[in-house]
């Protein structure tokens, strides 16, 4: 797949809790983004909260995410989950509708390559995924508020570390202008 | 408009405890289509159900929206509410508030509070897009297919059978009994394996619901649960049921392989059983196709056939095998170009063997295969054999084995062809060629020689003397000359006629310097047998240059050691001389692009031209049909110099007539490949006669057995037999044989090099010497499609291989053994019949290690995470039958932490302590082994701190467990999942232990993780359970979350048809084409719905409006 | 997705003319109205002599172009209503995304058969033949891409 | 038979020859063997004065702290990136397991940043492009890309000369999963050597071994690392090998120099010797034993062998 290194959110802030650190320790780089160094805007907070709408697939990503809450692990708020049989049915019109409707920031979590309950589900979404960040770009909009992130259903720190990565780098981005 | 009420759960505090819940349902109240939001302590609960009852009667009700726990958790109940209130499937939306929400925001409640807010308008947004969906019926096949035939599958299948399922328990091994076939004792009662398994392989035999099919494996599953449409393989068995199991095949075969059940512990032939209560009790082949020597060789002659007899010295055994396509063996081992060495795997280990010189060594005992008895006479009409050629013979012998009266026509006063009349005899003794060509006529074939084609008698003739069929296998006798000026003077000669002369005895001389033309073979007999003439100075010129020469490279460097001289690159352009030729002119040329028959003619290159003196020039430049060899033979059709022949029927373009060998096209020009064509002569003239095809012209293909390099590079490598010759100084003018070929020590030690690449290697002498005539070689694969209503995977798991751990020496080491290797010695049915004998020397070891999680509890990624759970147990019952059975022997094991989980076993490890037996708490990275076979074990106790040397008899290394290869396989082609170490991954560890994750499909045993025998048939006999209760109702209603494609909004594109991982989608084409998908393979991915670009694709549940109402709140 | 008002009326009349085009024609004239498009590829798998491609770039601004209720109209809205300026130029298109993918036409191997007006569900492609006589008077070449000859 | 190592992408070029302290002052030949043979193979490479020492002696030792050797490491990439070689190619295997371990802490951007502070001081950083283009690789990985050429190249056929391998401890153990090979049976030098038709004895017992040199055991605890060494000569000899060949200067100090006094102390017989894997690659190559593979620097007696293999006439070309 000629699909571009798909984005993952920076490490977490070295400010959490010690009992977390084990869940920070599962490592994601840090995003290039084209034009907009993200490392470097930092949004005041004042203006809000951020929202983020993460599409999860019922098998892997909302199942660990369901994990994560029963070990009463502590998210960021920003992020509201929706349920979707396989990653394979998020089509780049829920993506860009939730964006257009007050999202800050979308993404898609389902299962590992290779490890999909149909088979190539997460394939196609990676694909769109990345076609959605490309139309972002091509209208100026910040490509890293639409991601893509796999892992297994046993994973919950995975989970916890790309929902917290996610939330980072949103949060350092404006809020969304909307016409 | 919808009336929703909603429906809010404290959890007993898990929610409310964080969420302002009343606050929560006020903000609710004003949501749009809400009619009702009520707030319960525990909404899951029989208080819960009668709320909702009560305010969906009250309201009137059509939507639920329920905010609670996550909906993976107790979505069912509520949804099994709203279908018992008759509202419908899809009509309940969930609010993800406790794990959702409650729990992972604990620490901001007001943030937590505006979150729930959204959760809850979005569920309402999507409760108000939901529509009702019809779920359709599935009829419930009520049978079932076990995977895997060990003892997880066993009991699985008894169980089903019992509750009057039908079962097809398909296995990939040649036997049921699976891992604990293969066990001696099982912990911790130390009773007999097959005490247990035999009973259960007996019921398996005899349950008339239980089909057993071994040798088998799944490709493909398609279909809804309770109507899976699986396809099953079928792979030969080769060995028929009317096999008794007398074993008397085993004492014929000459192929011994590794034996994969005995672990490689021992060998077995390539006919076997693993074990005598096998079930099915009938031998299998294990058969992996042609040896590459096989395959490439063009008559497919079981090379390594009678090279595996060769090897016990069962000469005449392996004269039949050599002599059952080609009648020539004995010519053929000298004269052969023998492609199939080229093709040896051996020569990518060290040196190919030496086939051709087995071959002639073979066929010189022909004495000891006995006289040829004369074939019965079946049939009435008469083949006539133009040609006494190996072609035409080969086809003569065919002919008459098939029960035809054959006569066979000879131009020339002796039979053979280039055999007797080509090759000269230092190449090819005519003793030789004398007496295969008498074994052929033995077989009642009459020769008439002196007779040509075309002038003595006609085709036309023929046929009309009463012949049914005439076979024209001519050859091309005739030698081509270029046309050159001086070609007529005397001194030029052809290389056939020289050859041919001094074949029948006629004086022939030549001159003092001889130049022949021409680089192929013909050219180097011709040139040698000028040497052997007299000629003092003979050099070969050809258009060729050294690399490009196409005479055989042993013959050629033969020559050049005899002094014969070598022009290449020169192409003749004159012969000069005035009574007689006295030299010849060359010009200097290259080759240029092969032509469309692949010959590349010569290209003059300007350098100036070469003369060499000459009294007698030799052209060997080709050869062609006699003159007028096909006078009176209309309707034969010449090509190219070769007659025309139709591939399939071996017959010309007259009826009744055939061709075969160098004169008919296509045939190469080497001995083999006539042999092969007259055979498929001998056919299509027998399918000609009988009127209908009853044999296979070409002969079936099998495909080539090929030896991957790990496994090349574990065998030994040994030096091959050069083959005697005679000194040049002393061949240069004898016409002694030059090869003195092997003796009888050679060719055996020659022979034992080969490494059997093809398993059983087509020498039929099972066949002949089964009692019951059970042996059917002919057997091909075969698929087969069921239908079935579940499937249970108890494919079993593999022992780690421990060659993943090189410093352990596992398989460099003659005396390092895994724990599965160790059962088998101890096995009563095992190779030492129970007896504890070291590989190396066959004694009994004093001094025994072994050494616990080896490739497991490893974080390296040479080994596996997790723990195998029965090591600890089976090395301990090891060590506990050793110091029963020889007390003289310390047992020493090194483990990490005993894990004796269970009942009775840590009981058992006391036991066993007690009976002697050390344990010291050490992990050992690395084994050295002496010079006596003997292993030095340096450990540190990590209880005691001490470091300890010592030398061992025996180690045996306790390899953990991982998924089978057969579980991979299944995995990858039914669609389960695998977690670490390839285990299958069930759906919930504690909920749902033995389903997996597709609905229809269970899992039991070691391929869903380790763990020893009774948690398996417990796990064995859960999955039956599960099958039952899914079968027991008859129908069920398939899941409403599918596809589905509106046809009036379709417009036919077919893109969801190419995306559909499942193929479940398909195109009506009609007037308007638009997609149809078929709801019971559709497992509701959704991947379509999303590509759909005209959006006519939904999925029940989970349709765009509904996603995006949720999304966009 | 209901055809565009227009889409019905193109798709309606053309479909019966085209198929009377005599052997003799040499080649169409074809208008594509990318607007109308929704790249299923139907008029690529029709076109018997491969004018009709589909290649794997993208061009934003053809989404803006769509109708409004139409699959591409949605997310053309919601792409508009987020953009902070017009779409710089296409981009390479992942390989499982099947749809958003640019027609081209290659005039010179257009056999003019007109299967590709009949394949188009939405009408987004119209094919004017030219008869016999026009061909010789104004060479096709030189003929302005869209303009009736 | 199939060589087990797998093939690589040739380098051609961009390599900096990283060169040792106890190479250049124990066993120059293996330098000057090395540098030969990058000739022979077309390999383009520089010596770089800037380069320093890499710190591993000393840290090893438990002299110096690690955060010397992560700052010299990150100054020694930007010196190699900064002259465009930005291949850094160890002739011994404790520089290039100490350099790559350096990289992977340097990935910490906490440690990136003391670093930088620390370079700052000298005008230099250690950022993203730095670290994206500099490469780690032992000399022997830079000869196996290009092992196609060395059988045309082969001059001295070393047919029936027995060779044993001593894998690099630091090179086999520090990233096992990033070896040429098998970390546990790593064939690399006999996969190397093979063109010249030695016997190799691949897999041996005890080919894991510790050499017995320990950095510091050496001096500290001399009886212990002499009782290890002793154990390898002893398998060795029991194979019956001419030549053992070594990755890394360390082991060839520890077995070179005390070969003969080990075996006059335990009065066994070890007959056999030690080279560099590069001294007998350039010998087989036909290289001068003298100037280029530096056979004087040994302690042990080189002439029998070189005779045997015909290094002292000279090289048929």
């Amino acid at each position: 797949m000629n699909v571009p290194a798909v984005a993952e959110p920076e490490a977490t802030p070295p400010a959490v809790a010690a009992t977390e650190v084990r869940i920070a320790a599962a490592r994601v780089p840090e995003i290039s983004a084209s034009g907009v160094p993200v490392s470097e805007v930092i949004a005041d907070a004042a203006d809000g909260e951020r929202s983020i709408v993460a599409f999860l697939c019922r098998e892997c990503a909302y199942s660990a995410a369901d994990a994560a809450g029963n070990a009463r692990t502590s998210l960021p708020p920003t992020i509201r989950t929706i349920m979707v049989p396989c990653t394979g049915r998020v089509s780049p019109l829920h993506l860009l509708a939730a964006l257009a409707e007050g999202a800050d920031g979308v993404y898609v979590a389902g299962c590992l390559e290779g490890q999909c309950h149909y088979r190539v589900g997460n394939f196609h979404a990676l694909d769109r995924v990345a076609f959605v960040r490309r139309l972002l770009e091509s209208v100026g909009v910040e490509p890293e508020r639409a991601a893509m992130f796999t892992m297994s259903a046993a994973d919950t720190p995975r989970f916890v570390a790309t929902a917290r990565g996610m939330d980072a780098t949103v949060s350092r981005l404006p809020r969304l202008p909307r016409s | 408009m919808t009336r929703c009420g909603v429906f809010l759960c404290e959890c007993g505090g898990n929610i409310s405890g964080v969420l302002d819940l009343p606050a929560l349902a006020a903000g609710g109240r004003s949501l749009d289509g809400v009619v009702n939001v009520t707030v319960s302590q525990f909404l899951c609960g029989a208080e819960g159900r009668r709320l909702i009852e009560d305010v969906v009667a009250d309201r009137g009700l059509d939507r639920i929206v329920i905010g609670s726990c996550s909906r993976r958790f107790q979505g069912p109940t509520f949804e099994r509410i709203a279908r018992d209130l008759e509202l419908g499937e899809n009509t309940v939306a969930f609010a993800n508030l406790r794990e959702g929400c409650a729990f992972i925001h604990r620490h901001e409640p007001e943030k937590a509070q505006r979150k729930a807010e959204t959760v809850l308008a979005a569920a309402v947004a999507r409760a108000g897009r939901q529509r009702p969906l019809q779920p359709s019926r599935t009829f419930l096949n009520r049978s079932a297919l076990v995977v895997g035939g060990g003892i997880g599958g066993l009991s699985a299948a008894e169980e089903l059978a019992s509750a009057g399922i039908t079962v097809h328990l398909v296995e990939r091994e040649q036997s049921l009994g699976g891992y604990m076939a293969r066990l001696s004792k099982t912990f911790p009662t130390e009773d007999c394996a097959m005490c247990s398994l035999g009973p259960r392989l007996a019921n398996a035999a005899t349950d008339s619901r239980i089909n057993v099919h071994t040798l088998t494996e799944v490709t493909a599953l398609s279909g809804p649960p309770g109507e899976f449409r699986v396809r099953l393989r079928h792979h030969p068995r080769f060995v028929t049921d009317q096999c008794v199991g007398c074993g008397t095949c085993t004492t014929v075969c000459p192929v011994e392989l590794e034996s994969q059940f005995d672990l490689g512990v021992t060998r077995r032939k390539a006919i076997s059983r693993p074990f005598a209560n096998a079930v099915p009790s009938t031998f299998a082949i294990d058969n992996r196709g042609w040896a590459p020597c096989t395959s490439t060789c063009p008559a497919h002659t079981a090379a390594q056939g009678y090279i595996a007899l060769a090897a016990q010295g069962r000469w005449a055994d392996a004269y039949r095998v050599a002599s059952a396509p080609n009648p020539f063996p004995s010519v053929c081992g000298r004269i052969c170009p023998h492609e199939c060495e080229e093709q040896c795997t051996r020569g990518r280990l060290d040196q190919p063997v030496a086939i051709a010189a087995i071959k002639r060594f073979v066929a010189d005992q022909a004495a000891a295969a006995g006289p040829v008895e004369v074939p019965a006479r079946r049939f009435e009409d008469r083949v006539a054999v133009v040609g006494a050629g190996p072609a035409g013979l080969t086809a003569a012998r065919d002919l008459a084995l098939l029960g035809y009266p054959v006569t066979v026509f000879e131009a020339q006063p002796v039979a053979g062809g280039m055999l007797r009349l080509g090759v000269p005899e230092y190449r090819l003794p005519r003793d030789v060629v004398a007496s295969e060509v008498e074994r052929v006529l033995a077989h009642g074939v009459e020769l008439r020689a002196g007779e040509r084609c075309g002038q003595d008698y006609t085709v036309d003739s023929l046929l009309a003397s009463g012949y049914g069929a005439v076979l024209l296998a001519l050859g091309l006798p005739q030698a081509r000359l270029l046309p050159l000026e001086g070609r007529e003077l005397p001194g030029v000669i052809g290389g056939l006629d020289l050859l041919r002369s001094r074949a029948l005895g006629d004086p022939v001389t030549v001159g003092r310097r001889v130049v022949v033309i021409g680089g192929g073979d013909v050219a180097v007999d011709a040139a040698r047998t000028a040497l052997r003439l007299g000629a003092e100075r003979v050099t070969m010129a050809c258009i060729e240059d050294r690399a490009t020469l196409p005479a055989q490279p042993g013959e050629l460097s033969e020559a050049i050691a005899e002094g014969v001289l070598l022009a290449p690159s020169l192409m003749p352009v004159a012969l000069l001389g005035d009574a007689a030729v006295s030299s010849v002119r060359f010009q200097p040329c290259t080759l240029a692009e092969p032509d469309a028959r692949g010959w590349r003619p010569p290209r003059p290159v300007d350098a100036e031209q070469v003369e060499l003196e000459a009294d007698t020039v030799v052209f060997c430049v080709g050869q062609a049909l006699g003159e007028d060899a096909l006078a009176g033979a209309a309707g034969v059709a010449v090509a190219g110099g070769q007659i025309v022949v139709d591939r399939e029927t071996m017959m010309t373009g007259r009826r009744g007539v055939f061709a075969a060998g160098d004169a008919a096209a296509g045939g190469g020009l080497i001995a083999i490949q006539a042999i092969a064509a007259g055979a498929r002569a001998a056919r299509g003239i027998h399918n000609h006669l009988r009127g209908e095809a009853l044999l296979d012209v070409w002969p079936m293909e099998r495909d080539r057995a090929e030896v991957p390099d790990l496994e090349l590079s574990r065998r030994r490598s040994l030096p091959r037999q050069e083959m005697r010759v005679l000194p040049p100084e002393e061949r240069r003018t004898s016409w002694q044989e030059v090869r003195l070929g092997f003796n009888e020590e050679e060719a055996l030690a020659e022979a034992r090099r080969c490494l059997s690449c093809g398993g059983c290697s087509d020498c039929h002498s099972c066949e002949q010497a089964c009692p019951a005539g059970a042996i059917d070689l002919t057997q091909k694969p075969w698929e087969e499609e069921l239908t079935v209503g579940a499937l249970v995977v108890a494919t079993g798991h593999q022992e780690f291989d421990a060659r993943r751990k090189p410093p352990l020496g596992y398989g460099r080491y003659a005396n390092v053994l895994t724990q599965s290797q160790l059962a088998r010695l101890l096995s009563a049915s095992g190779p030492t019949g129970g007896e504890l004998r070291r590989p190396s020397d066959g004694q009994v070891p004093k001094r025994v290690f072994m050494l616990q999680c080896v490739g497991s509890r490893d974080s390296t990624s040479r080994g596996n995470e997790h723990c195998s759970a029965i090591c600890c147990l089976f090395a301990t019952l090891h060590a506990s039958l050793i110091r029963e059975s020889y007390p003289g022997t310390q047992v020493t094991i090194a483990y990490t932490d005993l894990r004796m989980p269970g009942k009775g076993h840590e009981e058992y490890l006391k036991l066993v302590a007690e009976r002697g037996v050390r344990y010291v708490r050490s992990r050992v990275g690395e084994l050295a082994e002496e010079q006596d076979k003997s292993l030095r074990v340096r450990w540190e106790d990590t209880v005691t701190g001490g470091k300890h040397e010592e030398l061992f008899d025996l180690v045996v290394l306790s390899a953990g467990l991982e998924a089978s290869a057969g579980t991979t396989q299944i995995a990858r082609v039914i669609g389960l999942q695998q977690g670490a170490a390839g285990f299958l991954k069930e759906y919930h560890p504690k909920l749902r232990p033995v389903d997996s994750q597709r609905a229809g499909i269970f899992i039991a045993g070691t391929a869903q993780g380790p763990k020893g025998i009774p948690e398996t048939i417990a796990q064995a006999k859960a999955a039956a359970a599960r099958v039952t209760s899914m079968l027991h109702g008859g129908m069920a209603a398939t899941p409403v979350e599918v596809a589905f494609s509106d046809p009036d909004v379709c417009i036919g594109c077919g893109v969801c048809v190419s995306v559909c991982p499942q193929g479940a989608v398909r195109l009506v084409d009609g007037d308007r084409a638009h997609a149809l998908v078929d709801q019971a393979s559709c497992r509701g991915c959704g991947i379509c719905a999303a590509e759909c670009p005209s959006g006519a694709m939904t999925v029940g549940g989970f349709s765009d409006a509904e996603l995006l109402a949720e999304a966009t709140v | 997705m209901p055809l565009s008002a227009r889409g019905r009326q193109i798709a309606g009349d053309l479909r019966g003319a085209t198929s009377g085009v005599s052997a003799g024609v040499l080649g169409c004239e074809v208008v594509r109205h990318d607007e109308l498009c929704v790249g299923c590829g139907r008029c690529v798998s029709a076109c018997p002599t491969g004018a009709m491609r589909q290649d794997d770039w993208f061009d934003p601004a053809q989404l803006f172009s769509a109708p409004a209720g139409t699959g591409r109209g949605a997310l053309a809205t919601a792409l508009r209503r987020i953009a902070r300026h017009e779409p710089s130029g296409p981009f390479r298109v992942p390989d499982r995304v099947r749809t958003f993918r640019g027609i081209l036409f290659s005039p010179d191997l257009c056999a003019g058969c007109g299967a590709c007006v009949r394949a188009c569900p939405t009408g987004a492609v119209e094919a004017f033949p030219v008869s016999v006589g026009e061909a010789e008077a104004v060479p096709r070449a030189l003929a302005p891409a869209g303009a009736r000859p | 038979m199939p060589h087990t190592t797998p093939e690589v992408d040739p380098i051609g070029g961009g390599v900096q020859l990283f060169r040792s302290c106890m190479v250049s002052s124990e066993y120059p030949g293996a330098e000057a063997a090395t540098k030969w043979l990058f000739e022979k193979l077309g390999v383009e490479y520089i010596v770089n004065p800037e380069q320093t020492c890499c710190t591993g002696m000393g840290y090893y030792s438990d002299l110096m702290p690690f955060a010397t050797t992560l700052a010299i490491a990150a100054r020694n990439a930007c010196v190699a990136v900064e002259a465009g070689h930005p291949i850094q190619a160890y002739l011994c295997s404790t520089c290039y397991a100490i350099n790559k371990k350096a990289y992977r802490v340097l990935e910490v951007p906490e440690h990136r940043r003391e670093v930088n502070r620390v370079l700052a001081e000298i005008g230099r950083v250690y950022d993203d492009t730095i670290a994206q283009t500099i490469q780690h690789r032992h000399v022997l990985e830079v000869l196996w890309s290009q092992h196609e050429k060395l059988a045309g190249l082969v001059r001295r056929r070393l047919g029936g000369i027995r060779v044993a391998s001593h894998p690099a401890c630091h090179y086999c153990k520090v990233f096992p999963d990033e070896v040429l090979g098998d970390s546990e049976n790593l064939m690399l030098a006999e996969d190397l050597l093979e063109p010249a038709g030695v016997i190799s004895t691949g897999n041996y017992p005890e080919k894991t071994t510790h050499c017995g040199a320990g950095f510091r055991q050496r001096f500290v605890n001399p009886s212990m690392s002499m009782a290890v060494t002793r154990e390898k000569l002893r398998r060795l000899a029991a194979l019956k090998v001419d030549v053992c060949v070594h990755m890394c200067p360390n082991c060839a100090v520890q077995f070179d120099r005390h070969h003969d006094i080990i075996e006059r102390d335990s009065d066994e017989e070890y007959p056999f010797v030690h080279l560099h894997v590069q001294q007998l690659v350039a010998l087989a190559l036909g290289a001068d034993p003298d100037t280029v593979c530096g056979v004087a620097a040994h302690s042990q007696d080189l002439e029998p062998l070189l005779q045997r293999i015909g290094a002292r006439q000279a090289a048929p070309l």
